[in-house]
Formats: structure tokens, sequence, C-alpha cells
């Protein structure tokens, strides 16, 4: 019961003396809200990978060049469909081209190879000649569903002095809705034969996905391997690994610059926490000279700066939720997706359950404890003597 | 330099003594420069249920032998007795201990914590006990009422008179039941009428058998005095006896 | 060293620990040294002053660590991707296997001291003249040391990881016969050990629930405890928590997540959420009976004896109550499995 | 020690083993919620003797241990595509050709008595078919 009324006290405390309160728990969210937002997108954005790793094929068949991935000739997915535990082989291209200025990505896949989490705001799949593209292209290309778009129109030769240039005009048949993920922002659909044009890379595919049973990666790969030394072969596992480890790694390398402004953060708890408690050097001692323990003195502080971090770290925590929700995280984006721009067109993808949830409250209390432990300390010894001057 | 060595068995006790200082020196920065004697070799005994009078100029060291009695501060030589226990080597725990239960203050400039209501400065005390909210609120009113008050309960510091807080900083004084009060300078801030009163609460706590120890230079309570100590320049110049 | 978010996070807080175990060893050891000496007044009080500090930053770093203790393995599951091989915990614990069993044994045992040292405190507080005061110093500056270790062991081991290393994953150790585990109660209990498990599990917790119950009677009864009993609680207690151990290795674990053949604690931890209520509620109840122990030991004083004796009734009542739920929540997953 | 003491110990105990006691249920039934049920005799699906089998039209469907999906596909096997079962040591999925297959003493789903072990490795089978007096079987859901 004795430590409840502590407790209590401590809360009367944090509400009487609001100026310290407010400056302790402002210092906490000001360190927190930018390192919980980054963390939330950071986890949203590793959602959307999982999900698109997920969605995608068992194994990627590419040839090799130089080390690299090479294009492999679309007939090999008719052949590899006949290795044991292979279900679909799926022939796909895609690469980067530059549209109206702006960077996007160019994707070809066969008619009945539309990915779920791709949806439409209205529209269809693309048929011969005709495009879906991202909602963020559609914006910065001022286009609507129904109306031309010309990619990779280029000048091929000069006849007389007088270019003799190329046109490949698509039809907009749709455009992807901005709930489809980061991913389809950029993004112009369009069938295999058409990509592939636009490349001019006929007979050609960046990369063929099998679908196999589960358990028979191991022997399909074997299988591959045999038929050709040159295939490069990369799994569904390994693709998700390396996701872990670069958005890991990527986190990591974040949180370690972060650091720094935890450490900044320790002394100015240290002074904000100590602001107010030098003006209850008399209150203290009044406290002390009316019996109060030392030992007591020290717990209620400790409450108090306790109290403090669990006000902050679910302050913070709706703070960057609003920052990234509803102003769709302007200057933080960046970050986490490169070419996002300081305003980013499409939804900034985020997730705050559980890591940041969990972070927030880990580190306003590894803070407050460590930062107030000698600003705590300074304000339980006043002499109860103090009371009499 | 004796060393504080732990003496805690009863030295000859008698049966109606509450305090008793033996030989008491106080000297602030001891061992350091610029040391300040504050009490010089004071030896006096308080008596259960009396009411005594620490008398003398400013800077005599009444309010330092009263820290020292109130144990809110130690002495640098000599024994502080308490009902014949030698509290000289109580830990800084102990002496709190035993100054939320044998011991109330009132100062002379009141201390009420601001921004808290009547009865909760009065039952602050009680916080750290561990007795509910509701526990306090009602010890708190038993108070307030004997030291009319009542109406005033749920007022700030600020909204009340010298006299009025006073009374409250008594009846926290009281909240744990002690067996002594000890009053700092009590009449230096407040009116004549409030003399009157506290005059009259002060009989009444005698009357309760309190024991009361009053540290003033104001002969309006010697009248009602059982033994006066003079103190002059630290050291005990004189006792007279009612 | 493996760099995401887990890792900095716990290098962070092994730093912090650290940083704070250095001036704490230092302190105590010189509040140890000039207690015995006489003392002026305001030395005294000086000293009481500092010991104050002295009590917060020992009962922050004991926060640190118990918020840091379950983080250790949440960081060890973040880097199950980057070793290949791994499939749980026990996977990564594999790749500095001499190491990570060193950490994981040395911080319950950090947890367990700094928790008795905030006792024997709690304890000193109840006197009159602070009798433990040098005694309880020199335990801080000896604990001060085992933090900074554990700290520094922190560092070095989150700092050695590389990724692309490869392990064996905990199948490969769990689930054939020449497991630890298995190989121990095999050549005690023969063959059909496993039967003997369960029985033993239970025969064990509810003797140590009954000793601590006849201690505790003992105590209501104004007895203070024989030292020789608070002896045998803890030496029941240590005994009880081997058995334990075994008994989820080989039983409770593959019940509780259903893999007959799996006997792998981490992928329990990581299936069966409550698990690690039933662990943590298991460590609180062997820590109190030796927790007894050495307060009954420590903190022996003629102005201590009352308060002692509540102490041990209170740390007697908690182990109760930690193992008899802990048993209750292992019981009711294996009768409604 | 006083009544009062007591009294809100014991208050305190009651509330650490209500709380332990209904953490443990909450866990066993969310469990249980989310597990799937057999197609074949409605019984709870434990994960690790799921064996799922994938019709050509239709979807898939899920069955509890070996046995009882051996009960559907003898008399549907023309409408089987692929069999997906369940390594018993791991709890990873694999297709029924790639897997071994043990009958042994062990009885792994009481309702069915079902005693017919999965696993993605050899050694593991052969290990588990010496310590249980088992035999390997071919596999069971042969398609032709």
């Amino acid at each position: 019961m004795k430590h409840l009324n502590i407790l209590y006290a401590a809360a009367g405390n944090v509400v009487r003396h609001k100026l310290r309160s407010v400056v302790v728990i402002l210092c906490l969210v000001a360190v927190l809200f930018p390192f919980l937002s980054a963390i939330a997108i950071l986890e949203g954005v590793k959602t959307q990978s999982r999900i698109s790793v997920s969605e995608g094929a068992d194994i990627y068949v590419t040839m090799d060049m130089f080390g690299r991935n090479g294009v492999i000739p679309i007939e090999m997915a008719e052949v590899m469909k006949q290795i044991p535990g292979v279900t679909k082989a799926v022939p796909r291209a895609i690469g980067r081209i530059y549209i109206g200025g702006k960077l996007a990505v160019l994707l070809g896949i066969t008619d009945d190879e539309k990915p779920s989490s791709l949806n439409f705001i209205n529209g269809s799949l693309p048929k011969a000649g005709e495009i879906v593209i991202g909602r963020g292209l559609a914006e910065h290309l001022n286009l609507e569903v129904g109306e031309e778009l010309n990619i990779g129109t280029r000048v091929v030769a000069f006849i007389e002095n007088e270019p003799y240039i190329i046109k490949k005009m698509y039809h907009v048949s749709g455009i992807f809705d901005a709930q489809s993920g980061i991913w389809a922002s950029n993004l112009v659909l369009m069938s295999i034969d058409d990509a592939v044009s636009v490349f001019e890379m006929e007979d050609f595919a960046t990369d063929i996905g099998l679908y196999v049973r589960p358990g028979y990666e191991a022997a399909v790969s074997k299988g591959l391997q045999k038929m050709n030394p040159f295939f490069r072969i990369q799994t569904k596992g390994l693709v998700r690994t390396y996701i872990e480890r670069g958005f890991n790694m990527k986190g990591g390398i974040f949180a370690a610059l972060y650091v720094l402004a935890f450490a900044l953060t320790i002394p100015a708890i240290l002074v904000t926490s100590g602001f107010g408690l030098s003006g209850r050097r008399k209150e203290i001692g009044i406290l002390k000279a009316t019996g109060w323990q030392t030992h007591e003195v020290l717990e209620m502080v400790f409450f108090e700066n306790i109290m403090l971090a669990l006000i902050s770290a679910p302050s913070a925590l709706v703070l960057s939720f609003v920052w990234i929700k509803l102003f769709n995280a302007p200057f933080i984006a960046p970050l986490f997706i490169p070419g996002a721009g300081s305003i980013p067109p499409f939804p900034v993808p985020s997730r705050f359950m559980p890591l940041p949830f969990v972070f927030s409250f880990f580190f306003a209390l590894l803070l407050t404890m460590t930062g107030s432990i000698y600003s705590t300390w300074r304000a339980a010894i006043v002499s109860p003597a103090e009371a009499m001057k | 330099m004796t060393n504080i060595r732990v003496r805690s068995q009863e030295s000859g006790v008698r049966r109606d003594e509450l305090i008793r200082c033996e030989g008491v020196w106080k000297i602030y920065n001891e061992g350091r420069p610029h040391e300040v004697q504050a009490l010089a070799d004071v030896s006096l005994e308080i008596k259960k249920g009396s009411f005594t009078i620490l008398n003398g100029p400013s800077g005599s060291g009444k309010t330092t032998l009263l820290a020292l009695l109130g144990t809110m501060d130690r002495p640098s030589r000599g024994g502080i007795f308490m009902k014949g226990k030698d509290i000289t080597g109580f830990s800084d725990t102990a002496l709190s201990t035993l100054r939320r239960d044998s011991i109330g203050f009132v100062f002379q400039n009141f201390n009420l914590i601001p921004r808290l209501s009547a009865w909760e400065n009065v039952s602050t005390p009680l916080i750290p006990a561990g007795v509910s909210e509701k526990g306090r609120r009602d010890r708190a009113m038993v108070l307030l009422e004997k030291l009319g008050l009542a109406d005033r309960a749920s007022h700030a510091p600020e909204e009340l008179s010298g006299g009025e807080q006073q009374r409250v900083a008594i009846a926290r004084a009281l909240i744990n039941n002690p067996e002594i009060i000890i009053l700092d300078e009590p009449t230096s801030n407040i009116d004549a009428e409030a003399t009157d009163i506290l005059i009259d609460i002060l009989k009444n706590l005698k009357s309760d058998s309190k024991t009361l120890l009053v540290s003033t230079h104001d002969q309006v309570l010697r009248p009602h005095a059982d033994t006066v100590f003079e103190l002059k320049r630290g050291r005990l110049a004189g006792i007279t006896h009612d | 060293m493996i760099l995401n978010i887990y890792t900095i996070i716990m290098m962070f807080a092994a730093a912090l620990t650290g940083v704070l175990a250095v001036p704490l060893g230092i302190m105590s050891f010189r509040i140890f040294q000039k207690w015995e000496k006489p003392l002026y007044a305001e030395e005294r009080t000086d000293i009481e002053n500092r010991s104050y500090l002295l009590l917060l930053t020992a009962a922050v770093i004991l926060s640190l660590k118990l918020l840091t203790w379950p983080f250790f393995y949440v960081t060890l599951q973040s880097y199950i991707p980057s070793i290949r091989g791994a499939m749980c915990i026990f996977g990564v614990t594999q790749f500095y296997p001499s190491m990570s069993s060193a950490l994981q044994l040395f911080k319950p045992l950090v947890f367990f001291l700094i928790g008795g040292w905030l006792l024997l405190n709690q304890l000193d507080r109840k006197t009159e003249t602070s009798p433990l005061f040098r005694k309880k110093f020199l335990f801080l500056h000896l604990i001060s040391f085992m933090v900074l270790i554990d700290s520094l062991g922190d560092l070095m081991y989150f700092t050695g990881f590389n990724t692309g290393s490869s392990v064996a994953c905990c199948t490969t150790f769990f689930d054939v016969p020449e497991r630890a585990t298995a190989v121990l109660p095999l050549s005690i209990l023969g063959e059909a050990y496993e039967k003997y498990m369960l029985p033993s599990y239970y025969t064990m917790n509810m003797s140590l629930l009954a000793l601590m119950g006849v201690s505790y009677r003992g105590l209501q009864n104004n007895k203070l405890l024989p030292p020789w009993m608070t002896i045998a609680g803890a030496i029941l207690a240590v005994l009880t928590a081997v058995i334990t151990i075994f008994a989820m290795f080989e039983v409770i674990a593959p019940e509780l997540m259903g893999l007959p053949y799996h006997h792998c604690i981490y992928c329990m931890w990581q299936y069966v959420p409550d698990s690690v209520l039933i662990t943590a509620l298991f460590i609180i109840g062997i820590f109190s009976p030796c927790w007894a122990l050495l307060l009954n030991i420590m903190g022996r004083h003629s102005e201590t004896d009352a308060a002692l004796k509540g102490y041990i009734m209170n740390l007697y009542f908690f182990g109760i109550i930690s193992t008899g739920a802990s048993m209750l929540m292992v019981t009711i997953h294996l009768m409604l499995k | 020690m006083n009544g009062h003491t007591m009294n809100r110990k014991s208050i305190l105990a009651a509330i650490i083993i209500a709380f332990s006691v209904a953490i443990s249920l909450i866990t066993i039934s969310l469990q249980r919620q989310n597990a799937p049920v057999c197609h074949y005799d409605g019984e709870n699906i434990m994960p690790v003797y799921e064996v799922d089998i994938e019709q050509k039209d239709r979807g898939v469907l899920k069955f509890c241990s070996v046995y009882c999906a051996l009960e559907w596909f003898k008399r549907n096997n023309t409408k089987s595509a692929f069999v997906t079962v369940t390594d018993e040591l791991t709890g990873e999925k694999l297709d029924a050709s790639l897997a071994f297959f043990v009958e042994s003493d062990v009885i792994s789903v009481a309702a069915t008595r079902n005693r017919m072990h999965v696993f993605k490795d050899k050694h593991h089978a052969q290990a588990h078919g010496k310590q249980y007096n088992g035999k390997s079987v071919l596999n069971p859901f042969n398609m032709n």
C-alpha cells in the first residue's frame, strides 16, 4: 500500500509541476518521434517486400553473364516445365525505363500471371498494345484511363538526313490503386511480348519464374544446373534472406547513427529532469522533516520519471502515426524508400506493431532511468534541516 | 574527536525523561576550512509532558539545537538520547522513522506545500506510512475540525491567512500522534489574535500530556512554560524552572 | 558484426550498464573503506547520501538488465535470416556456442546477485544503525565486476557475429538420441527414461513447494529458520532447476509445441507464447529460496532478526506462488493437449 | 503475521495464479481456433501431422493424419493433383513424392490411431524406425 501511495503522490507531482513534466516529455518525444517513424516505415516496407516475395515464384532462373543476371531465351520456359516437381514456368521481362523524364519500372508478364496484390482503380489487364500504369506515374504524366502513351520511341536511322523514328504508342487500359503498394507506384504493366519489343530483345526474357511443389526446390535446382551450367538459380528462400538482411542492415545503420542522438539525449534528460527539481528542494526538505525517508523520496522522484517516460512513449508513437498516416511521412520516407522524394506521391507503407511499439517504451525507459539518476539523487538527499531555513 | 559508535544500551534512564543531550557540540564544516561552531558542550533534559522553551537571541544556536533534538541533523560530538536510547549512531533511515513516529514539527514559516489542499498538506506524513487516501482524509479532517478549520479543508495554503496556515501546520505535526511537538518561533509570523489561539492550542496539547518544545525569543509564551533554557553564543547560559 | 537495430540496442544498453558499473564499483569500494574509520558527523551524512546514489544506480542497472535479458533472445532471433542453416534461436547460438552458453548462464546470475543486493539493502533499511552497511557495499563492489563482465561479454559477443556464416540447426542437436539432455537421464534412468521425466519434474517441484511451505509455517510460529533449512531450500531449488530444465527439453517442450520429436526450448518460446511466462515464473520460484539463503547468511544481525524473518517469509511466499503457477500452467497445457 | 497482511497476501497469490491460468487457457484456445479441422473426421489438425490434398479443379483439402488422407484418397485419387505432407521433426511442408514414410508402434493421432509417420530426411526416418520398431513404406499417395 505504501508504494501505491508513493506512486499516487508521484502522479500528483507530475501534474502539479507541469512545466517540468512538459519539458521532459518534449525532450523525450523529440528524440523518439523520428526514430519511431523511421522504424515504422522500415517495417512497412519490409512487410510489403515479404508480400511480394511470397507472391513470387519459388525459383528464379536467369543466365549468368559476367557474374550478373543475364537475359534468358523465352522458349526455355516450356523446357523447364517438364522438370519433375515444376508446376508452372512464367517468363518475365522487367526493366527500368525513362518515361516523360521519370524513371519507371516496366514489367511484361504473361496474361494469366497478375499478382493478387495489384488492384485497379478501374480498367483491366493489358492486352496487346495496352498498358496499366502506376498512380505515381499517372499523376506525373497527367494521364487518365483511355489515353495514349508512347514508350520506347527512338530514332532508328537517318535517311537523307531525315530521322527515321520508331513510334510505340500504347493505350492506357487501367491505373493501379494506391493500395497496390509502393512497387506499383511507378510501374508500367504490359504483356510480355510488348515489353520485349520495347526493349527490342525479341525471344528473350529477363528471368523465368518456376513454381514448384513443396520440397522440390533442391531437386529442381539440381536438374536446372545439369540442364545448363550457365543458368543462374535463386530460390525464394535466398531472395527472402537477401531482403531480410538488406532491411536489417539498413535499419542497423540508421539505428547506429541514431545512437548518437540517444547518447546526447541522456545529458539532455539529466538537465531537463533536474530542471524543476532544484526548485523543489524546500518541498522535499519539508517532506523529510515530516518523516519521509530518503529512500521514499528517491522512490517518488523515480516514479515521476518513469511516468514521464510512459507518457512520452505513446505520445511519440501517436505523433509518428499521425505524421505518417495523415501527412504521408514527409522528409523521413526518403530514408528508407530511395527516390520517394520529400513528399512521396504514394502512400508510404508503415507498420506500428510490434517493433516500434516495443522500442518506444524500451528507449523511453532506458533514457529516462539513466539520464535522471543524478538529478533524482540530488533532489532526494536534501537535508530535512533545509525546511528550517 | 569521538568515534560515532553505536551505544544503544539504556544509560540510567529516568521514567519521566523524554529527550536528553550530553556534551553536545555542533561544528559545521568540521575538519574542513572555515569551521563554524554553532553549539558547544550543551547538556539538557526534556521531561515527558513538559512545556519547554529555548530562549536566546538570533544566532544563539536555538535553531541548530532544535534540528538536533528533532533528529534532522547529527551532533558533531556528544550524545542525544530519546527515551534513554542513544540515537546518535542511528542511520538516516532510522532517524526519519523516529521523526515520523515520535516528533511533530511546526516551522517558523509554516512550510505548507503549495497547490496542495489543507487536508492533503496535513496528511502528507501518512503517505509513506501506507495509510489509504480515505484513511488519510478522515484523520486530517478530525484534526482540522479540532483546530476549527473544517470549512477550510479543501483550500490551498495560498488561500489561507497566517494563523490558519499555522494551524494547518500544527495539524500536520499532530497527524502521527507524536509524543513531542517542536515549534520554531511560532509567534513571529502571526498576529495577536492568532497568538491567543496558539496559546489555547498549546494549553490543550499540554493537557493531552504532549511534550512541547518551543524555540522563541517572544516573552508572551514564557508564563505557560515549565522550563526555560537560555542559550547564548551556542552555550547553555541558564535554566529557569517554573 | 550483423548490423541491425537489435544489435545496436543491445550494444547501447550493454555500453550504458558497463559505463554505470565502473563508478558503481569504485564508489562502493570507497564507501566500504571509509565507513570503517572514525567519521565526522558530516562525513557520515555525505557517505550515506552517496550510498543512495549507488542504490539508485544499482536499481537502474537491474532494470536495464531485466529489460535486456529477454531482448538478448529477440536479438538472436533477428539473426536467423543472416546465418545459414539456423532455423531458430538455438541455431544462432551455435555460431559462438561457448560464449553464448556462458552469457546465458551469466545473465541469470547477475540478475540474481543484483536482486539479492537490493533485498539486503531493504533489510538494512529496517534497522536503526545500518549494521550491514559495510558488508553490502563490499558485496555491491563485487557485483559491479559481474555487471561489467556481462556488459563486455555482450559487446564482444554481438560484434563477433559475421553474416554468411553457417551452423547446424537445432534439429541435428535436439532430435537425435545422442543429445545431451537425453544421454544423462538415459545413463541414470535407463532406456525408458522418458517415462520418468514428468514424474520427476512433478516430484521435485512438489517437494520444493513442500519445503518452502514448511519453512514458511515454521517462521510463522515465531522461530527464525535454522541455517541448514535455508541451505536445504536452496540446494533443493537448484536440483529442481536442473530436473525441470531436463524435463522441459525432453518432455514438456515437445508436448507444448506438438512436435513430439523436437526437444528445443528456444522453439518452444517462439511457438508457444505463454511458455515465456512459465519460464519467468519458474526462475522466480527457483531464485526465491536462494535469495532466502543469501539473506539468511549475509543479513543476520541482532538488529535485523525481526525484519529478516518477514523477508524470508515473503520470499518463500513468492517462491511457492511462482513455482505453483508455473507448474499449473504446464499441467494445463499437458492436460488440454 | 496479522490477519490484514495475510488476506492481502492471499489476494495477491490468487491474482498471480488466476492470471497464469488465464494466460494458458487463452493461448491454448487461440491455438485451437486457428487450427483447421480434418476434412475426413472433423478432428482438430495438429500442424505437424497435417496432410493437404490439392484437387485438380477445386481447392485444397486438409486432413489430420496420413490415415484419414489415405481413406479419402483411395476413393478420390483421380480428382487429386498434388499431395503435401509435413515432416514430423521440423514441421516443414513437402511433396508426398519426396517424403519417407515409416509405419511404427507409435500412435501420433489418437483419434485415428494413425501410426504412419512422415520424415523429410532418410536418416531421421531410419532412426525412428529403429527406435520404435517401424518399417519404411512406399509413398501411399502414388498418383499412378
